[in-house]
């Protein structure tokens, strides 16, 4: 009978939240050994769905939840999908910084002696589950310490530890967004290994390339409905057609096209000496109305660019001058960078971004509250101001007074840029910005990122995407195993993957 | 040292010493029989009908505070005369407050018990000043302030004193004139460590043969009172008697003494006679003896106070009834919280006429 | 503080939350804001009814109104460290501090009553000086540090007093507390005052907003600009300096102090704080909130001494009251939410 | 719970993230871990040359030790809700609760002592479900509803007291608490007992671990297949259970108790628990540094109290400290990771 009926049934799932219906009537089944993705727009209801899967939500009544053919009791007890095989790989991968490995891995099912942690079993199992996936981790590593690539596979080895081959069904809710390069492809391989086996793999994703790849169907969820099951036994399911189900309509590529400088303009931000724990005298200029771009392989150390020219870490040596401001990037803080004009749209939003339990006006006027008196600053004041950010960045739903908390997280994504567009940098330095956003708005952000340039404002971009980089900036560099910053011979992507692979493998022999 | 000791031992003040406690010990061990007489009242209470006193403790919380004001509430039932109880909850802002609502709920006369006047003066004397009588009971004048028709105070301390030089007595007489004395009692306002500087000039004086250790304590640290005691305790092996100066200190004491291991060698007295010190002295616990007096007597007392100032006199009572309870008189009473909420513990109730006669209302 | 944390934590898995549409949402906000107010009308009606002669009375009125200032001021103490997402529980200590200085100054020393209340108000502020370095120079946690100088600051008030309960007349002093304008003691309006402008701030100003930041997350507000050390110490500096001046106002009111009494007013002042949360913003430390929980339970409280009640019955009422308050508060939001 | 929250806010950008060589960050470990026993085994010293007679003896020795065991009990009532994220204020009432009914059961209406006991546990543990009813299945911030339900059950203690306290004398009850063993009465032996299955159960089992990761990160322990609501629950009930036994060991010592003093235990087990967060696994909440930060402080006070102090300096000292023992810790701890 397991065999013979689907690893997991969602049926007729709605979830209202409020009045506001995020989920209606929507099916997903997911066969034995199937490798299902699920895509669709920022705030299409994804992690909604899952939630519900995981017992976060209760969904509305008519809803029905099967596991090879056994029902769940709504709303799900986690225990209970727990028991019957599912696993989730969580969002932010959630680990405990100051244990083991193994302890991270082990935990929820520690084997025992006598009532007492085993531990030379313990961390046996945990090395097993560890050399499973391919991963060359020490199972007595403080996780602490580990690169977000090793994270990541101690994420999911912890939901592969109990996991019966060939049976059960893990759900990686964007969780492979951290993994690069060489790391990606070996999960990838784990994942597809895995399902041959006979174990189901759902699998959340933004990223095209990813969700071309690896499924072999791909549900896409549009505005709460399931618009499309592509399936592909045929022909491989093109990007095309999942934009078009996510969107309804094919998305055009957004090109900013290079604009050359002009040779006589003096660089109005001109970054000498920058030194911290990994980047080591790195020195760039960026003009009026230029796009810089920044990138590397993972451990090159790059991601602490945005980090030092903001003031937001400590520089162990480096200035940059902007406009007429010269700043001592050793001593500025955040102040001194914002005085200067430099303003840093970070990485992790919800930890340096946003305060995610107030509002979406509270939040996007915070960067202006200063400038508009130091005795009184009126509700409807900052209402308006939230309301036009809100307007121009198209952030869903339009409520300045909605908890950030509240939105998804590709429009939490458009709220931090909206807060810091206004702003109005000199400088504006983005870190990842278009990460865990949909196709649409991603084409949207780097539209918005384009046009801040074209009104003035010199923009540095670091990220890992080699498309956002190739479709928004003048000029790339890409940083060094030894932190050194090259500048690329052109910005198309397939470039701009050469110069990374090449610093990657170097580093990697 | 052994000098000391040696003096200690020195025989006829000794015995002097030990009859003259043994004398006060067995006066008060029998129950009252007659009561002091009460000087009739000059005014006329019975204009008094439907007059409201406030009465306010320090803190309700304490059961014999309580009491007070029970008991003056069922002397004022018997003349028309309404109380209102107004809990100070041990905080001097919410004394004031009781005070400050006395005065502008149209009392017409307000007696406080336990409060020290310099805790609350602000908020008294404007009481006095809108002409409301205050009668401060439980606690002594401030220097060169006499009893006034307007603000008077009734000291309880001499009774309180009585209290421990009974309990003392009963120490000096167990120990033959020779105890070691431990005694423990808090700081926590001029009035308190006043009772403790006396009985313990009294232990002193009279048992010339006898030794005191005096610690103190603040009742909000009552926390660090048994560690306290089982310093004294390690400091002074010799030490055999305990005599806490208000019951609530006993059993932190006890429990000091415990964790020295001196439990053994050591006997405690105290003053108070609450019930669960009753209960232990009958069970045959770690006290021997506990001192008190009647905290119904002195309810009424506090009335026959506030009647004279209601009428344009000042106090005149201070008469008190005592009691020391040993093994030898306990056994016959009745050790339940209703009893220790009357004055069956201390005699009949025939003292109630005698305020009623001196008040006209008989 | 704890309870963002808490809250933060709790909208996790079970709870439910709202993108509901502005209008259900705006009459669930309304019932969940006003539902306290509505408890305490109640409260006034059925004590009105059971003592029609007593309880609506101006001296009623009064006694509620005019004795809580010195705890509102110190529930804003609490409130200046909580908004910042820091912890205070040192403030009663620092009151007591002050309140046993004045005295001892005055009665003992003969120092001029106005520089015994500022050096009353200098000591308090050195106290939130060193709750600063603790916390924000050296990053030790809030709850414990404060719960350290907390004993600290009472055993150094205990040495100024030196056991003895010291108390001062000076009648132009105690009119600065007890006064009558309108028929309320000076010292109420001096905690409305603190009230209203500390609502100001932090809802209409830069500062405020700032600190609201802090508290909510201190990475994205220091990544804003915002010198957060500063914030944080401006809190424990407010804290203290509000707290000493309770002390000066209650020593005015009363006339002494004894300062081993000074711990019994710090869960009375945290209650009023929490029970604030569930008023006008709820969710939220609030100014207002904080008023509105001190006159709920001073107006309980006197009721039922009123009705004769004392000891246990008090007690019960404000655990009672303050659990069921924020409870209600809670699950009427989420509730509302939800439907 | 704020003291994990709060360190880890501190690991902003701005901190050097500890990726310091293991072995310097060994040798941090161990003067962190160990830097309050130095402290304590210096004071020893100390004392020992101070009152070479009187410190080092036998008696001392047992004072110390044997008069801590109510307070050890309470303060792992606090630590078993501390260590699943939870906060518990109400500990201390329902201690006095327990210690309330015993005496009066068996004193006043005759119940055989061991029911009596068995009737206070089961009160100590109903008192736990209400916290779990509000703060697990309403999802009511703990710190406001202990410090409510504090209150509450103060108020009811006193109830059940009816005002009076009662004392019982029962010689095998008593024995229960007092009987010598090795020179420790027995009671001594229940806290270290508790401790040690305490500390037992967090490092060795699988609950101890999961009631960490539910502490650490609620969400986290959910997805690992963690029941959450039944750990938080039953670290409430565990806390009362301890607090209700503190009750009964400390009635079998005295033989009765009032319980309007049993708010003066909140704040002493609060600071044992604190003061053990610098010890042993420094910066994170843990039963053996409870019991060395619970020793500590009674050798220090005790040792005080032989020097003839009393007062205002035991209270500098337990606030003094505590503040500069977790300080020091923290900062060494810190100052080693960085360089
Ligand atoms: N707790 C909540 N309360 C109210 N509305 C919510 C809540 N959680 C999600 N929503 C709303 O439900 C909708 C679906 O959100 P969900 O997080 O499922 O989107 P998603 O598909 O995962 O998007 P993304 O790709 O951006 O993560 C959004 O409109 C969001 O605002
Ligand atoms: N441009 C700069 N680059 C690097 N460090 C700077 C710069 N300007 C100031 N600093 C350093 O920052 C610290 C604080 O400087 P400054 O006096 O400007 O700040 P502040 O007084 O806090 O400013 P304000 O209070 O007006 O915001 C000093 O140590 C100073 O040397
Ligand atoms: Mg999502
Ligand atoms: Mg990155």
């Amino acid at each position: 009978m397991t065999s013979a009926s689907p690893r997991l049934e969602m049926l007729g799932i709605s979830k209202t939240f409020g009045q506001h219906r995020v989920l209606s009537e929507v099916d997903l089944v997911v066969g034995p050994g199937e490798i299902r993705g699920l895509a669709g727009q920022n705030g299409s209801g994804k992690s909604t769905l899952i939630k519900i899967l995981t017992g976060v939500h209760r969904p509305d009544p008519g809803s029905t939840i099967r596991v090879d053919g056994a029902p769940l009791d709504l709303p799900v007890r986690w225990t209970a999908a727990h028991a019957a095989g599912i696993a989730v790989v969580h969002q932010d991968l959630g680990l405990l910084d100051h244990l083991t490995v193994a302890e991270n891995v082990c935990v929820g099912g520690f084997p025992t002696r006598h009532g007492r942690i085993d531990r030379r079993r313990r961390d046996r199992l945990a090395a097993r589950t560890l050399e499973r996936i391919g991963a060359d981790v020490s199972p007595l590593a403080v996780v602490g310490e580990l690169t977000a690539a090793e994270r990541a596979e101690v994420a999911i080895a912890r939901a592969l530890r109990d996991h019966a081959p060939g049976g059960g069904l893990i759900v990686l809710d964007e969780s492979t967004r951290l993994l690069r390069g060489a790391d990606l492809e070996r999960a990838h391989t784990l994942l597809r290994r895995l399902a041959e086996t006979g174990s189901s793999i759902l699998l959340i994703s933004h990223s095209m390339s990813e969700l071309q790849s690896l499924p072999g169907r791909v549900t896409v969820l549009r505005d709460g409905r399931v618009s499309a099951d592509l399936g592909v036994t045929v022909e491989p399911i093109s990007e095309a057609r999942i934009a078009r189900a996510m969107l309804g309509d094919a998305v055009d590529e957004f090109r900013r096209g290079t604009r050359a400088r002009p040779a006589d303009d003096v660089p109005r931000v001109r970054v000498e000496g920058l030194t911290g724990a990994h980047v080591r005298e790195a020195a760039f200029e960026i003009g009026r109305g230029e796009v810089l771009g920044i990138t590397g392989a993972p451990a090159s150390g790059y991601e602490e660019i945005p980090l030092l020219l903001t003031g937001a870490r400590a520089a162990r040596a480096g200035t940059a001058q902007v406009g007429e401001h010269s700043v001592d990037l050793t001593r500025a803080g955040v102040r001194h960078a914002l005085r200067a004009g430099i303003v840093l749209v970070p990485e992790r939003r919800d930890r340096d971004g946003l305060a995610l339990e107030l509002s979406v006006a509270d939040n996007v006027t915070l960067p202006r509250l200063g400038s508009r008196s130091r005795f009184y600053l009126s509700r409807s004041w900052r209402d308006r101001q939230a309301a036009r950010a809100i307007r121009d960045h198209g952030v869903r739903p339009a409520a300045p007074r909605a908890l950030v908390r509240e939105l998804s997280g590709g429009n939490q994504q458009k709220a931090l840029l909206a807060k810091w567009l206004s702003a109005q940098p000199v400088l504006l330095v983005l870190h990842e910005p278009t990460q865990a956003v949909d196709v649409g708005a991603r084409r949207d952000i780097l539209a918005r990122i384009s046009a801040a340039a074209d009104d003035g404002a010199s923009v540095l971009v670091v990220s890992s995407e080699a498309d956002d980089l190739a479709a928004v900036c003048d000029r790339v560099l890409v940083c060094t195993s030894e932190g050194d910053l090259v500048e690329t011979s052109s910005t198309d992507s397939a470039v701009l993957l050469d110069h990374v692979f090449a610093t990657y493998t170097e580093e990697r022999s | 040292g052994a000098g000391e000791s040696e003096a200690r031992r020195e025989g006829s003040t000794e015995q002097s010493t030990v009859d003259a406690a043994r004398a006060m010990v067995e006066k008060y061990t029998p129950a009252a029989t007659s009561y002091p007489e009460i000087t009739p009242i000059d005014g006329d209470v019975t204009d008094l009908e439907g007059k409201k006193v406030w009465f306010v403790p320090i803190g309700a919380a304490v059961p014999g505070l309580r009491l007070f004001g029970e008991a003056m509430d069922d002397a004022f039932s018997r003349i028309g005369i309404d109380v209102q109880i107004c809990d100070g909850k041990f905080v001097p802002n919410a004394i004031a407050a009781c005070l400050e609502q006395a005065g502008t709920s149209g009392a017409d006369a307000v007696v406080t018990a336990y409060v020290d006047y310099g805790l609350v003066s602000t908020a008294i004397d404007r009481l006095v000043d809108e002409g409301i009588p205050v009668l401060v009971a439980g606690a002594a004048a401030p220097e060169g302030v006499s009893n006034s028709p307007m603000l008077a105070f009734d000291d309880t301390a001499p009774d309180q004193d009585l209290s421990e030089q009974l309990a003392a007595s009963a120490i000096i007489v167990d120990s033959d004139g020779t105890g070691n004395v431990l005694y423990i009692g808090p700081n926590d306002s001029p009035n308190v460590s006043g009772v403790g500087d006396r009985a313990v000039t009294y232990l002193e004086d009279t048992c010339p043969g006898c030794a005191v250790t005096r610690i103190e304590y603040a009742t909000a640290s009552l926390d660090k009172l048994p560690s306290q005691v089982s310093a004294a305790l390690i400091k002074d092996p010799s030490i055999d008697y305990v005599l806490t100066q208000v019951d609530p200190a006993t059993s932190p004491a006890v429990s000091g003494a415990q964790s020295a291991g001196a439990i053994d060698r050591l006997k405690f007295a105290t003053a108070g006679a609450d019930l669960a010190g009753l209960q232990d002295v009958e069970a045959g616990g770690h006290l021997i003896a506990d001192a008190g007096y009647s905290l119904v007597y002195a309810g009424w007392r506090f009335g026959d106070g506030i009647l004279r100032m209601m009428t344009g006199g000042t106090p005149a009572t201070d008469s008190s009834v005592l009691r020391l309870f040993t093994t030898d008189n306990v056994q016959a009473l009745d050790l339940t919280p209703e009893g220790y909420a009357s004055h069956d513990w201390y005699g009949d109730d025939s003292f109630e006429d005698g305020f009623l006669e001196a008040w006209g209302a008989q | 503080m704890t309870v963002q944390h808490d809250q933060a934590e709790t909208v996790g898995p079970e709870t439910v939350d709202a993108t509901a549409p502005a209008r259900a949402r705006r009459r669930g906000a309304f019932l969940s804001r006003y539902a306290l107010i509505g408890v305490w009308a109640l409260l006034i009606v059925v004590y009105s009814i059971l003592m029609p002669t007593t309880f609506m009375t101006t001296s009623t009125v009064q006694a509620i109104l005019g004795s809580q200032s010195a705890l509102l001021l110190l529930a804003l103490a609490a409130l200046s460290t909580f908004v910042a997402g820091e912890f205070d529980l040192s403030f009663a200590s620092v009151m007591g501090m002050s309140a046993t200085l004045v005295p001892v100054l005055t009665a003992l020393h003969g120092v001029p009553i106005v520089l015994s209340c500022l050096i009353a108000m200098a000591t308090a502020l050195a106290c939130g000086l060193l709750n600063v370095l603790f916390v924000v120079v050296l990053e030790v946690p809030s709850l414990i540090v404060t719960l350290g100088t907390a004993s600290l600051y009472l055993g150094l008030a205990q040495l100024v007093a030196s056991s003895t309960i010291v108390s001062i007349s000076h009648e132009a002093f105690s009119d600065l507390a007890l006064h009558r304008v309108l028929g309320m003691p000076l010292s109420f309006y001096y905690g409305l005052g603190a009230c209203l402008v500390f609502a100001y701030v932090l809802a209409y100003t830069p500062l405020g907003r700032h600190v609201i930041f802090v508290g909510a997350n201190r990475d994205v507000a220091r990544l804003a600009g915002i010198d957060v050390a500063r914030i944080r110490a401006g809190s424990y500096l407010v804290a203290s300096a509000l707290a000493g001046l309770a002390g000066i106002v209650l020593v005015a009111s009363v006339g002494g102090f004894d300062p081993v009494g000074s711990s019994v007013y710090l869960l009375p002042s945290l209650a009023a704080v929490f029970l604030g949360t569930a008023v006008v913003l709820p969710g939220q430390f609030n100014p207002v909130g904080t008023f509105v929980g001190i006159y709920f339970l001073a107006t309980g409280i006197i009721g039922l001494q009123l009705l004769g009640f004392s000891g246990w019955v008090q007690d019960v009422f404000y655990g009672g009251g303050l659990v069921l308050a924020v409870s209600v508060a809670a699950v009427v939001r989420r509730r509302v939410a939800v439907s």
